[in-house]
């Protein structure tokens, strides 16, 4: 580059790039201005696409942190004879709290047993009939491995009369929980397919009424990454606008849902409250959403540029 | 040392009779020169393949010593970079200002935004429309677009200006004063091709002119022909 | 209209209007065929904006059927005394039959009673502990109004020990359905307006690239119902297209889930089964998704018309 | 008996300086005429405002014994039915054929399509393009794309022609040929108003003109005082 070309063309190198990406963001941002209700549309819609599946994401974290509270119901009951005394199941439970397959012990005496049976069963009234408490002392044994093995290793054990856990129980659970997580993943893959879709059509179609402006710029010398340039910026402008009303919308969805999902949780006895997303996960969200429109852009201009290129180009 | 030459270049459009045929002919540095013809004689064809637009079936385009058939993909673009161009249909961009439309090829080439407003509005004056910075293309008359589409073209000094029927819009006065402005370029280092078919103005102008007749290349007039 | 004039200008009338129907159904195919790509997207953005609510609105369907069989389980157990013989438990059984807030009256035996006990409940391997089967007969009775009245009346009946109905139970699942229904109904929400707006969005970006295109025809004489009939005739094409590859979508997720609910249904005893939307309701959300695509066009064209209209017009 | 009158009419755009002050002329049933002027005199929005693209501040356009004032809402697209425009920048629509850009106001008007199918190949053939039917606008040279527009323009046996520039990009004999074709219309009831700046053609044509300059009207040239 010649003395006096530089002198006409800048200084070049690091401050022309400086200059073109403040330009192209400065070409987005009019962009935006000069047709704000277009891109307030623009922006709601790719909102509703990453709602969804912020939303899916965030139940199933929920669910999930449910789930572990009920998985403490996988107990292991363990019936004593019913001549162990009180003294007989201390013993036995301190000695199986240092088992490696145990997590925890409880011991839960005859009039528990009693006063929980009529909370729990519908036939729990015909106990009533009886003259004297039937029940025995009852060890419930929280495994730290799968139950399955640990019923049977205890069953050996002396002073035993029946071990028992609820197959019937877990079963629905584990077919719940399978269930939940199908139907996220299917609902997240449509959702994550639907949002990539309308970034792309969104610029896609914003491509096509700028057909001329892009043909004239590449008449004029602009090569594929000036054209490029400003539709990246007002991807990335649309994703973290988006997230954002996104983010507002998970907010708004959780205050609607709270009422009835408050009564839900007061009717399991565990201490669950739903929670929100944690401030990384909020970063995360909008950094992806950012992510989001700045590749639908990408590869809607891509698209584009191979296409509609001129022979010469 | 010829800055453009020709040799042999013939195009056909796909389904169509022969646009160019065998056309031949080289232009010096610093020249002005016009391509006159009948509508459908091949002008815009011959300007096109200058400016890569498009490319010729057979033959060679040579400018500035470099056979534009090498000049292929990101080269495409720095090639144009050096062109000014001159539409036959102005193509300004609607929503911007008249500024902003000339200072296009400046932005292109990351031109300080500093010196881009000097220039910018020096060129506006000088094809008479210096207070018309902040109109958009809409509020103009179609004569006036024409002159912002030529300040465009000349705002970035380029090494070659086409132009394509450049004065079609104009009166025969402004005809006359674009034509003067074209005439002053090759002194700064500016080659000018010009398609036009106003016999007129080029009887008056007096330069070389290459007469195109159902794309071949039928009079080659040299300046003191016409001078005669 | 003058003869000469009416030679030239056809028959006008019936034929003309039915020709510009046919021109511009015509031209929205034509558009379609032209961008064959951009076009599928855009079905697909749709097809997604109408998946979503559709397969809301048939999980929500299957739901309530499914909470219809689970309130089956609103049985109300009367115990009766345990002197009570089989006759006696009959008796009570045909007359209770014939009581206008009893829907049905089944009768458990001591040992029907024992054995489903012990399916049960994690507590009932204490039953094995007792040498006699303590229970009595009871008989479970469906309510046909609210439960808590039906027990208060059987109560009263001579005979009868105690009578019970799970509160527990019954609130759990009144708070899982008003809770289902209320996030079905902001979800569905959420998705109606996303439908509409990416409808909307799609036409008006489709209007944005053809701007040239609809003031040159306004130049020619165009009326604003030349303009509009295109674009509605396409936004009809999209949302039929839209609509089925929408339900399309319902049976395809139908598949992907059936086997995880298969598992879950099957661990509860009700024959319960999954059912598809029925032949109403895909005429139905063809037709509505038709509608939408045309609403769509018509509000994105009346809202350009409006603004983008000349001086003249 | 005029068909077109102005009365004292004045536009100016907003923020611009008056592009017509106080225009007065008449022209008759079957006139053709041309108006005149440099870049900018306001040609093009006189024909605006026939077009109804533009209304003016003051004064009547009565086209028709109609004031053009009273013309608004459905009547303006049913005003424009009976008019032809050649648009000084062609526009045609780049994804249709020549044969569909040019039935465009037929098919506006509901003709049946035999009809159109014989008409549009008649005035494609009157304007030396009857080869040309299927092809795109942008496999025509700017000659050919202005051709037709004119086609398009006369297709519908307009009430008005009104024609911007209709051979800015056409060379002098093929001006004159479709300068021929106008002077046929007359005949067939069309009246016709014709904006140029090509005062070699006007002086050949002889015609009444009127001559605008900077939006006033400084001269009405009968026929007689050019034929002399
Ligand atoms: N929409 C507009 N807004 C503001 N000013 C305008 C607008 N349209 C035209 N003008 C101005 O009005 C004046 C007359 O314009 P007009 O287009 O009528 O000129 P013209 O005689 O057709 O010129 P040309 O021969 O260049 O086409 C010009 O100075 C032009 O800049
Ligand atoms: N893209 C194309 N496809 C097919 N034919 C084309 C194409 N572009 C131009 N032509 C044809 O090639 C011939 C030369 O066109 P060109 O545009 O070079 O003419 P021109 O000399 O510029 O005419 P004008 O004075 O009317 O602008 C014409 O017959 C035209 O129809
Ligand atoms: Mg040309
Ligand atoms: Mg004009």
């Amino acid at each position: 580059m010649s003395a006096e070309r530089r002198a006409v063309y800048g200084d070049g190198g690091w401050n022309a790039w400086r200059r073109s990406h403040a330009r192209a963001f400065a070409d987005a941002r009019q962009r935006l201005r000069q047709a704000p209700l277009a891109s307030l549309v623009t922006v709601l819609v790719l909102a509703f696409a990453l709602l969804l599946p912020l939303l899916m994401a965030l139940g199933l974290s929920n669910a999930l942190r449910f789930a572990g509270t009920l998985e403490a119901a996988r107990e292991v009951s363990v019936f004593l004879t019913p001549d162990a005394s009180p003294q007989t199941a201390a013993a036995l439970a301190d000695a199986w709290r240092s088992r490696a397959d145990v997590a925890a012990v409880q011991v839960r005496t005859p009039e528990q047993g009693l006063a929980e049976f009529k909370q729990m069963s519908d036939l729990a009234g015909a106990l009533d009939l009886l003259d004297a408490n039937p029940l025995p002392f009852v060890l419930v044994v929280s495994p730290s491995g799968a139950p399955a093995d640990l019923a049977k290793a205890l069953q050996a054990e002396s002073g035993v009369d029946s071990v028992q856990f609820d197959a019937a129980w877990r079963e629905r659970l584990d077919a719940w929980l399978a269930f939940g997580a199908r139907a996220v993943f299917v609902l997240a893959m449509l959702l994550g397919v639907a949002a990539v879709l309308v970034v792309g059509n969104t610029v896609r179609l914003d491509l096509a009424a700028r057909r001329d402006e892009i043909a004239l710029l590449q008449q004029l010398g602009a090569d594929d990454a000036d054209v490029r340039r400003p539709l990246l910026y007002l991807g990335l402008v649309y994703g973290v606008l988006a997230g954002a009303a996104a983010l507002l919308g998970v907010i708004v969805v959780g205050v609607a849902l709270s009422a009835p999902l408050d009564a839900l949780v007061r009717t399991y006895a565990g201490g669950f409250s739903l929670s929100g997303p944690s401030p990384a996960a909020v970063a995360l969200a909008l950094f992806a959403s950012a992510l989001l429109g700045w590749l639908g852009a990408r590869v809607a201009a891509g698209h584009y540029l191979r296409t509609s290129r001129p022979i010469g180009l | 040392m010829p800055l453009l030459r020709l040799d042999a270049v013939s195009k056909q459009y796909p389904g169509g009779r022969a646009a160019l045929s065998e056309l031949s002919f080289s232009v010096d540095a610093g020249e002005l020169l016009f391509v006159t013809g009948h509508s459908g004689a091949g002008k815009s064809t011959l300007l096109k393949l200058l400016h890569l637009s498009e490319r010729p079936d057979r033959g060679a385009v040579i400018v500035d010593d470099r056979n534009l058939a090498a000049v292929r993909g990101r080269d495409v673009a720095r090639y144009r970079r050096r062109l000014g161009m001159v539409f036959q249909d102005h193509r300004l961009l609607p929503h911007w200002t008249i500024a902003d439309n000339v200072a296009l090829p400046l932005r292109i080439a990351g031109v300080a935004e500093a010196e881009i407003g000097k220039r910018v509005r020096t060129v506006l004056e000088r094809v008479g429309l210096g207070d018309r910075l902040a109109a958009k293309p809409a509020q103009l008359s179609t004569g006036e677009q024409q002159r912002v589409g030529i300040a465009r073209a000349i705002v970035g000094q380029p090494m070659l200006l086409i132009a394509d029927e450049p004065t079609g819009n104009l009166d025969p006065k402004l005809a006359a004063e674009i034509m003067d402005l074209f005439l002053s370029l090759p002194a700064e280092g500016t080659t000018v091709l010009v398609a036009s078919h106003d016999l007129a103005l080029i009887k008056r102008i007096r330069r070389r002119t290459l007469v195109l007749d159902q794309g071949r290349l039928v009079d080659d007039i040299a300046t003191e022909d016409l001078a005669a």
